[in-house]
């Protein structure tokens, strides 16, 4: 198991995504764990960060940096705005009023993550055609974007300002 | 004589019964807490709302407190804040209080001028005058032509000096850093005058009962003759540089906005009373000392905002140097500088009001004599602290950033404030 | 002129039975004459079993009529009837005498009790039944009326249910026998199971077994069950406990019942199947030992009790005993020959103490003495009686006692000395009671007087009978074993027998005499140094506690554990369901509770059990 | 530098990374000190006052002795804050700020990444950063600090979609993110940079810029006057060099995205001047940026009006909103006519540079003061009569004196034996030399009166006696009272 | 490098969203979770694009329109969040249980 671990490591690349996926895990399990809201909101900043890092290194370098500007950048602060405009009186989470749910929970989650492992393991994916040549990379996806998917480009247009009205209109407080 | 008699049955009935029935909640003497508790205490110990009500989200409670860079002093205000806008303000005084009225009541009259100095800091003649045209009054005393004429330039030269500091303080705090720096540079020559004339730089101990300590010195006069056209040259800099500013403009139009007749409710005076249209001012309209030889205008706002205000403060700057033209035009060129004062000054019993025009507004000074040395009781009508009462009714509805800018136009020293 | 009278045999019980029928039907009204009802039935009845007697005194062949059919299942016909054989007809003699007595003495003792139409309604039934059962063809037919000679002797003992005692003995009665009709019952049924053709006739079952179709080990169950049978109506060892404690009923019936009759059944069951025993050695050994065993053991209980019909049922108990040490040891002569002498001196006794008893209103003898002076012919009656049962000379006790001894003394010498010291025993007893009772002075100041005509009349036929009885069946004059058929058994003087017997019991007198009589030695010589030794005689060795705490007292707990599991188990298993019918309903109820993050559960939940169904099938079928 | 970035990532040229880093920070770190001694001197001059001179000649060691004093300064924590994001914050603020250099070319070869999706690799960073401010501001659990960490974030948030915005013209018109391809595009004269077809997106993005840095106009969330300053009002010592640090490597960072996006990079302005090294050209622009960058924000004074709601609203769509307000306010009321006013103040801040500076170096030349300046006392023993007149005079009673009776015994009357005035309370109200009647006491003209402990502020006789440089020539003590001392 | 790494760390970060979502009672930290549940899906989306059947940009086209998508969802989720908060004046999810105002 040693050997193949450090086989694994050897190529700087893997190196790269397991680093890059050891921060993702860890952001996500201290989400989990942490007390405060704010802390909680960091750490899964951190991951985002991190899973930016590997689109990277995935080749997909403009969905990389979108994602840190969108995530890491625009939805944090949101959720920072957020947990500011809510008063959080119980700072600290109470003990988990709910040990049957938790529980149950926890090994639902466990034995879905079992099933997918399982089904992931055993799949085996060849890939029919040459890869891609990562080359300009935000070129051909401008292009794809334009050619092939302008349909489903402008209806996420048309849902972005929805959503952003609807959400001003629902946040606004009433002027009295 | 008849006013003494006045005061005695006053002071018995006081300490007979309270007040009765004057709408205000009297607190025995020693009450002081209660006091407090009712005004600013209570708000602070409110603590944020219950959600009861539950619609406002976070509410803030903010003290833009004593030692906040742009209260010229230490002086606070209790602001309830949702999100930016101030649903309610107490202001709180008393950090400066010196007690200068009680000190005095064991002083003579001599000793309480440099005390005077050091109430409104920022223009200590009018201080000084104030009180010695009170004992004047009482002694009935006849000042020399050329006292007269030393204390009119010297009032004035104070009043431009005070507007200045108010002009460069106030831009700061709406947030333009270099016309403090102008306004402090040409301040500089008038406190150069006032140092060669009596010696200090802020407290100057100028007057005395009956005339003024110094005369001036040789060349003094034209100094101040040559002062004028120059200050008019850099007034007009000073409108260059901010008054057309279209930002600044938007940031000090229709703010802080009262009508006449609050502005006479609230007993303000000044500029803060001019600038909504009531042309009141007590060198016009009470002469005293030889304002009535020369004629100068009142100038009156409209609207009663800070852009009024702003305005009626530079043109009084104008104005006063149209005096201070004529005054050195008719100086007299000899005379003594001191009436005819006892040597130990004890004013008859009785009592007496001066009120004259500062550059903050009206300022009184109400002695009662028994005759002693010392004074009964002093008192002072302070224009900053009556100005000050109009803040929390102004605030309410505004946000944080034009908190500042009412303040600033109210324009108010805590020195006098708090006394 | 054969059969003329035994062809109607039936008619004898069928008397008994339609006095019943008429006293249960009008007994409130009938008042006085009930008594004079079931006296003339029983006389009629009495009347028709002497000519039996006699018509059967000449020859010796069995008359059986069996043609009414009961039932028939399948190939195996069932049919009732009677049948008259040289023993049956003793017997109904015997029975119908007795029962006759009791009768008229109980017209005279239950005088005045507002009930006594009832009394003799249930004397009827039972004299029906004992007649039915004597006369009876087959095993089966003899079974009812054993069944309902048992239910009789507990209406009889009954009888004053207002009294506690008189309940439970009632009860004690009909469980003991009971417990003995069961084994009767399980003989029966490996009987019609192994013989041939599932016949249960008693010609068949002679037939059968004198043949030898049956194999020994079968025949010897078949035996061992009858006697257990037999015990439980006799009061034989370990089944006797009933018979005591039986006296609390009215002292007719103890007379009639605990006497003559029913406990005599036992005895004449064995005989009737002797057949069946002789079959088997070993049954014979177990019943020889089983009776002499419970001679002596009644005996030496009898000794030191002090209620006066307890010291009599104790007396009947040993004397049974003997009965059955006779049949055990093949003297069958011998055991009925001594059953018909003591049915008449027993009733004598047990009719003497009634009378006794009526006078003085109350059954410890500790409290009687000296009423031989008042009353006259209770008191010689009851000696004759005490005498015939001591066997002396010329009683009718000591002829069969000595045919008892004799064959014992052929047979088996070990029985033939607990006989003898059982004889020895008995005689003690009785002399002691006598002397206690009639001799010495009053003890109570009760003004004990003769009982009237109803009490004496009785008592003087039984005292004569108890003298004549014996000469049917000595050693000079063997009458009764030819009669009977039982030609197996040679009779011969056996001087030595007589001697001995005769010395126990001169004995047994003398002792209680001096005891008793002439207190020169003290009574409670035996309690004194040996009390542990008196209170265990006297306790009847804790016979009745060991019962108690073993049957009672392990059925109680038995039935406990039974009503344990019932409330545990069987309940516990209804409360189980509503209560699992409860738990899912509330389950439910905690599942809707609006939290979004429940549903989500619930459905994260569906999800990995579809998943885990699809994923299963496949895993497995590739694992 | 594009050979390196060719070869395969290995050991070896990752330590020349990480030497080009180093020097990439030390470049940085320079510019910034130089930058905010630049601009302190600039504003000096502006009113008329020389900036900092004190420190190393001309002052230029002033922002090094600043930053020293920071690195020595103790930082504290306040007490309640929250300690991990307290410290956390101003590191999240620093990295995106520097990283976001890497992609900037300096010149034709000599950039540290040559990014496809250079713009966004910036922009995405300078979000980042944000997320560093706020959290700095309600890390440090004050209420001040709360209010300027939200206004900042909002401002930034808001202005980040203008600056993207402006650039995309660009983008659309050299077809590429790669900053290093567009500022090839802009070769040939300066008519070939891209401020000129783009002009209103230059304009925009250079507010939009100034903006971004919370530099005046629009330096709402350190408004001094309200707010105090802003998010980093609890930091102190090291961590609040980072911010500021933070801050102006962001000055560094948009104005070389202005030259690059904008003024052509490296390219030179006339096609004749293509020999000058693109290296040089840049900076120069960069500093060219920077003085526009300065005056227009810092004599501009007062603030746009301050967005109605401040930072309440939920998402971009707030930035969305006052975009439009920003907009309507600037060409809404008679567009460029509007900015006379502004002009006009630019004009007489130009004048002032040009004035006669007022500063003087008070320490190394003394300051003289007019002859009657009331300034430390000068008492002379033998005129003193022991009249007791000064002490019972003094309005604060700072006079203790007593006298001893004459020794020779021939005078009668007191000689003065110890005379103290304590400085602590005396007001240098000058009523002591009035009413003096031998003018034995008198005033001087100098006024240097620190000490360090309280007690050498009680001087006694003999030091007043010493202290007679300047003595007031004119002392109109002993003027009868009341009889006015007629002098011209 | 194959592509079941990447499957393993998107069904890791998936369940940890997953177990987040459903047993946090804050309903930010909810809102939260789901986000890093649709960025362990991207992950997926873009290993797909680049090992999958058929590499292409397919993949991150889709995890463009994902993150889009995200986004509006968060900043609706905010809006809705603060609404609630101001009628119920708390976050807690498990308060929210009714319809009723």
């Amino acid at each position: 198991m040693l050997d193949r671990l450090i086989g694994f490591l050897s190529s700087g690349e893997n190196l790269v995504f397991f680093v890059f996926s050891l921060v993702a895990i860890c952001g996500a399990i201290f989400m989990i764990s942490l007390t405060r809201v704010v802390h909680m909101v960091m750490a899964l900043a951190l991951t985002f960060l991190s899973l930016g890092g590997i689109y990277i290194t995935l080749g997909a370098e403009f969905v990389g940096w979108v994602q840190v500007l969108i995530y890491a950048g625009a939805i944090t602060i949101l959720m920072i705005f957020g947990i500011m405009m809510t008063r959080h009186r119980g700072e600290a989470e109470t003990e988990p009023q709910r040990p049957w749910h938790n529980g149950l929970l926890l090994v639902g989650a466990i034995v879905l993550f079992g099933i997918l492992f399982y089904v992931i393991q055993n799949a085996t994916i060849t890939p029919q055609s040459a890869p891609v040549d990562p080359k300009d990379n935000t070129l051909q996806i401008g292009q794809l974007l334009f050619n092939q998917y302008v349909i489903p480009f402008e209806i996420m247009s048309v849902l972005l300002t929805v959503a952003f009205i609807g959400a001003i209109v629902v946040a606004k407080r009433e002027e009295d | 004589m008849a006013q003494l008699e006045r005061i005695e049955p006053i002071r018995e009935q006081a300490e007979a019964e309270p007040a009765a029935g004057s709408g205000q909640q009297t607190f025995a003497d020693g009450d002081i807490s209660a006091a407090y508790e009712a005004t600013a205490g209570g708000l602070l110990r409110a603590g944020p709302p219950e959600s009861g009500d539950g619609l406002r989200t976070e509410e803030l409670l903010l003290n833009v407190g004593p030692q906040h860079p742009s209260t010229h002093g230490v002086f606070r205000v209790i602001v309830k804040l949702d999100g930016e806008v101030i649903r309610e303000a107490i202001p709180v005084m008393g950090y400066l209080h010196r007690g200068t009225e009680k000190l005095a009541e064991n002083l003579n009259y001599t000793q309480i001028i440099p005390y005077t100095d050091r109430m409104d800091y920022v223009s200590a003649m009018t201080n000084n005058y104030v009180l010695v045209n009170a004992v004047e009054k009482m002694l009935q005393l006849e000042i020399p032509e050329r006292a007269q004429f030393l204390r009119l330039i010297v009032m004035e030269l104070q009043r431009i000096a005070s507007h200045m500091v108010w002009w460069g303080t106030y831009l700061l705090d709406i947030g333009a850093m270099s016309p403090f720096l102008f306004a402090f540079r040409d301040r500089e020559i008038i406190i150069n005058l006032f140092n060669e004339l009596c010696g200090a730089r802020l407290t100057y101990n100028y007057m005395r009962v009956g005339g003024v300590k110094w005369d001036a010195p040789p060349g003094w006069i034209d100094k101040v003759r040559e002062f004028i056209p120059y200050m008019r040259k850099k007034l007009d800099e000073y409108n260059n540089l901010v008054s057309g500013n279209e930002i600044f403009l938007a940031r000090i139009q229709g703010i802080g906005k009262y009508d006449a007749q609050t502005a006479i409710s609230y007993g303000l005076s000044g500029a803060n009373l001019r600038c909504t249209g009531v042309s009141w001012d007590l060198r016009k309209d009470q002469p005293y000392c030889i304002y009535d030889r020369f004629e100068f205008d009142v100038p009156v706002g409209k609207n009663g905002d800070c852009y009024d205000r702003y305005l009626l403060r530079l043109e009084e700057m104008r104005q006063s140097l149209r005096i201070l033209e004529q005054a050195v035009a008719q100086f007299p060129d000899g005379g003594d500088i001191m009436g005819k004062a006892p040597r130990v000054i004890r004013p008859p019993e009785g009592e007496a009001y001066a009120a004259i025009e500062s550059p903050r507004g009206e300022i009184g000074c109400y002695i009662i004599s028994r005759g002693k040395q010392e004074p009964f009781r002093l008192k002072f009508r302070r224009p900053s602290f009556v100005n000050l009462q109009i803040l929390p009714k102004l605030l309410v509805g505004e946000t944080m950033t034009n908190l500042i800018t009412i303040l600033g136009g109210i324009d108010i020293v805590v020195g006098e404030v708090d006394a | 002129m054969a059969n003329d009278f035994t062809s109607y045999a039936w008619l004898v019980p069928l008397f008994p039975l339609l006095a019943f029928l008429v006293l249960i039907a009008a007994g409130r009204q009938l008042r006085e004459a009930g008594a004079y009802i079931s006296i003339v039935a029983m006389l009629a009845s009495f009347v028709l079993a002497l000519l039996i007697f006699f018509e059967r005194l000449g020859h010796t062949t069995d008359y059986t009529w069996n043609q009414l059919k009961w039932l028939t299942i399948g190939d195996f016909q069932l049919n009732m009837g009677f049948e008259v054989t040289n023993l049956n007809a003793l017997m109904l003699v015997i029975v119908t005498l007795v029962s006759l007595l009791v009768n008229i003495y109980s017209k005279g003792y239950m005088h005045g009790d507002e009930r006594v139409n009832v009394f003799f309604s249930y004397i009827q039934l039972f004299s029906f039944a004992m007649l039915g059962l004597v006369i009876s063809v087959n095993v089966l037919e003899l079974y009812i009326f054993w069944e309902l000679v048992g239910v009789c002797s507990f209406l009889l003992v009954g009888f004053w249910y207002f009294k506690p005692e008189a309940r439970a003995a009632a009860k004690k009665a009909f469980i003991v026998t009971r417990v003995g009709d069961v084994g009767l019952f399980l003989g029966m049924l490996l009987l019609f199971w192994y013989m041939p053709g599932h016949s249960l006739d008693f010609s068949a079952i002679h037939n059968a077994f004198s043949q030898g179709k049956i194999d020994p080990s079968i025949a010897t169950w078949i035996a061992i069950l009858v006697f257990v049978g037999a015990m439980g109506k006799s009061g034989q060892f370990p089944l006797h406990t009933w018979l005591p404690d039986a006296m609390e009923g009215p002292t007719p019936i103890s007379a009639l019942i605990h006497a003559a009759t029913m406990v005599a059944a036992g005895v004449y069951l064995v005989a009737r199947t002797m057949d069946i025993f002789q079959a088997s050695p070993d049954a014979m050994l177990v019943v020889a030992y089983v009776g002499g065993f419970t001679a002596i053991f009644a005996a030496t209980i009898g000794t030191a009790q002090n209620d006066i019909k307890r010291v009599l049922a104790y007396s009947t108990v040993s004397q049974l005993g003997y009965m059955m040490m006779a049949l055990g040891l093949g003297a069958a002569t011998a055991g009925i020959f001594h059953l018909f002498t003591h049915a008449f001196f027993k009733a004598l006794l047990f009719l003497g103490a009634g009378s006794v008893i009526h006078a003085v209103h109350t059954q410890d003898i500790r409290e009687m003495g000296g009423l031989a002076g008042k009353m006259k012919i209770t008191a010689w009656t009851f000696a004759i009686g005490a005498l015939a049962l001591s066997g002396i000379v010329p009683l009718s006790g000591f002829w069969s006692k000595d045919a008892i001894l004799s064959a014992a003394f052929e047979h088996n010498q070990l029985l033939f000395w607990v006989g003898l010291i059982a004889a020895f025993f008995t005689a003690f007893y009785m002399a002691r009671l006598f002397f206690l009772v009639f001799a010495g002075k009053p003890r109570s100041d009760a003004h004990a007087h003769e009982s009237p005509a109803p009490f004496t009349f009785p008592l003087v036929v039984l005292a004569v009978l108890a003298v004549i009885a014996g000469f049917v069946f000595t050693p000079f004059n063997g009458w009764l074993g030819h009669w009977l058929g039982d030609h197996a058994e040679a009779e011969t003087a056996n001087w030595t027998v007589m001697i001995l017997s005769t010395l126990a019991g001169l004995l047994g007198i003398g002792l209680g005499y001096v005891m008793y009589g002439k207190n020169s030695v003290s009574r409670d010589i035996v309690a004194g140094n040996a009390p542990w030794l008196y209170t265990l005689v006297y306790r009847k060795y804790y016979i009745d506690e060991l019962y108690d705490v073993v049957f009672v007292r392990g059925l109680r707990l038995i039935g406990k554990a039974f009503e344990l599991f019932d409330i545990y188990i069987v309940d516990g298993i209804v409360r189980l369901c509503s209560a699992a019918v409860v738990g899912i309903g509330r389950l439910g109820l905690r599942l809707q509770n609006g939290q979004v993050q429940t549903y989500g559960l619930a459905t994260l939940l569906g999800l990995l059990i579809l998943a885990l169904a699809l994923a299963g099938r496949r895993f497995f079928h590739l694992g | 530098m594009m050979h390196f970035l060719e070869q395969p990532f290995g050991w070896s040229n990752f330590f020349v990374f990480l030497l080009l880093g180093i020097v990439m920070l030390l470049i940085v770190l320079g510019f910034v000190t130089y930058a905010i001694y630049f601009e302190r001197k600039v504003i000096g001059w502006m009113q008329f006052r020389i900036g900092p001179n004190r420190t190393g000649p001309l002052g230029l060691l002033q922002s090094v002795a600043d930053v020293t004093k920071l690195l020595i300064k103790e930082d504290t924590i306040p007490r309640k804050a929250e300690r991990q994001l307290f410290i956390l914050a101003p590191v999240i603020t620093f990295i995106p700020s520097f990283a976001a250099i890497a992609v900037l070319p300096f010149a034709s070869n000599l950039f540290f990444a040559d990014l496809d999706v250079g713009i966004l690799y910036y922009v995405a960073l300078s979000g980042i950063s944000t997320i560093g401010i706020v959290l700095g501001g309600w890390a440090s659990n004050n209420k001040y600090a709360l209010l300027g960490g939200m206004r900042s974030a909002a401002q930034m948030i808001s202005y980040e979609v203008p600056l993207v915005i402006s650039v995309v013209g660009i983008v659309m018109m050299t077809g590429t993110l790669n900053l290093r391809l567009i500022v090839e595009g802009q070769a040939g004269g300066f008519w070939h940079w891209n401020f000129i077809p783009q002009i209103i997106g230059f304009v925009v993005f250079v507010i939009a810029g100034i903006s971004e840095l919370n530099r005046t106009p629009f330096d709402l969330p350190e408004a001094e006057s309200e707010l105090v300053a802003g998010y980093h009002v609890e930091y102190s010592g090291f961590r609040f060099a980072f911010f500021m640090l933070a801050e102006y490597v962001y000055v560094f960072a948009i104005a070389s995205l202005t030259t690059v996006l904008f003024l052509g990079g490296w390219q030179s302005p006339l096609p004749v001047l293509d020999f000058i090294p693109g290296i040089i050209l840049v900076p120069a622009q960069i500093f060219v940026h920077r003085l526009f960058l300065l005056l227009a924000a810092r004599d501009a004074a007062a603030h746009p009006d301050r967005p109605a709601h401040g930072s309440r609203l939920a998402g971009a769509a707030a930035a969305r909103d006052r975009q439009h307000f920003r907009q309507r306010d600037f060409n809404g009321i008679g567009g460029w006519g509007r900015m006379k006013g502004i002009m006009k103040g630019l004009g007489v801040t130009f004048k002032a540079m040009t004035a006669k500076k007022v500063t003087y170096a008070y320490p190394d030349v003394p300051l003289e003061m007019p002859d009657r300046f009331r300034g430390i006392q000068h008492f002379e023993p033998d005129k003193c009569i022991v009249c007791n007149m000064c002490a019972k005079i003094c309005p604060t009673e700072c006079i203790t004196l007593t006298g001893k009776p004459n020794p020779d015994p021939e005078k009668k009357g007191k000689v003065i034996d110890t005379y103290d005035i304590n400085f602590e309370i005396c007001i240098l109200c000058d009523l002591c030399t009035e009413v003096c009647p031998t003018e034995a006491i008198v005033m001087t003209n100098n006024f240097e009166l620190s000490t360090y402990s309280r007690d050498e502020l009680f001087k006694d006789m003999k030091w007043l006696t010493d202290n007679n440089e300047n003595v007031r020539k004119e002392n109109n003590s002993a003027a009868p009272k009341g009889g006015a001392k007629a002098n011209a | 490098m194959s592509i079941t790494p990447y499957l393993t760390l998107a069904a890791i970060l998936f369940c940890i969203g997953l177990y987040g979502a459903l047993s946090k009672k804050n309903a930010i930290i909810v809102l939260l979770s789901i986000e890093l549940m649709l960025n362990a899906v991207n992950l997926n989306l873009i290993a797909f694009a680049k090992y999958g059947p058929k590499p292409g940009l397919a993949g991150q086209i889709f995890s463009l329109f994902n993150i889009t998508v995200a986004a509006a969802e968060v900043a609706v989720g905010i809006a809705i969040l603060i609404n609630l908060y101001r009628n119920r004046g708390t976050t807690d999810v498990t308060d929210m249980d009714t319809m009723k105002r």
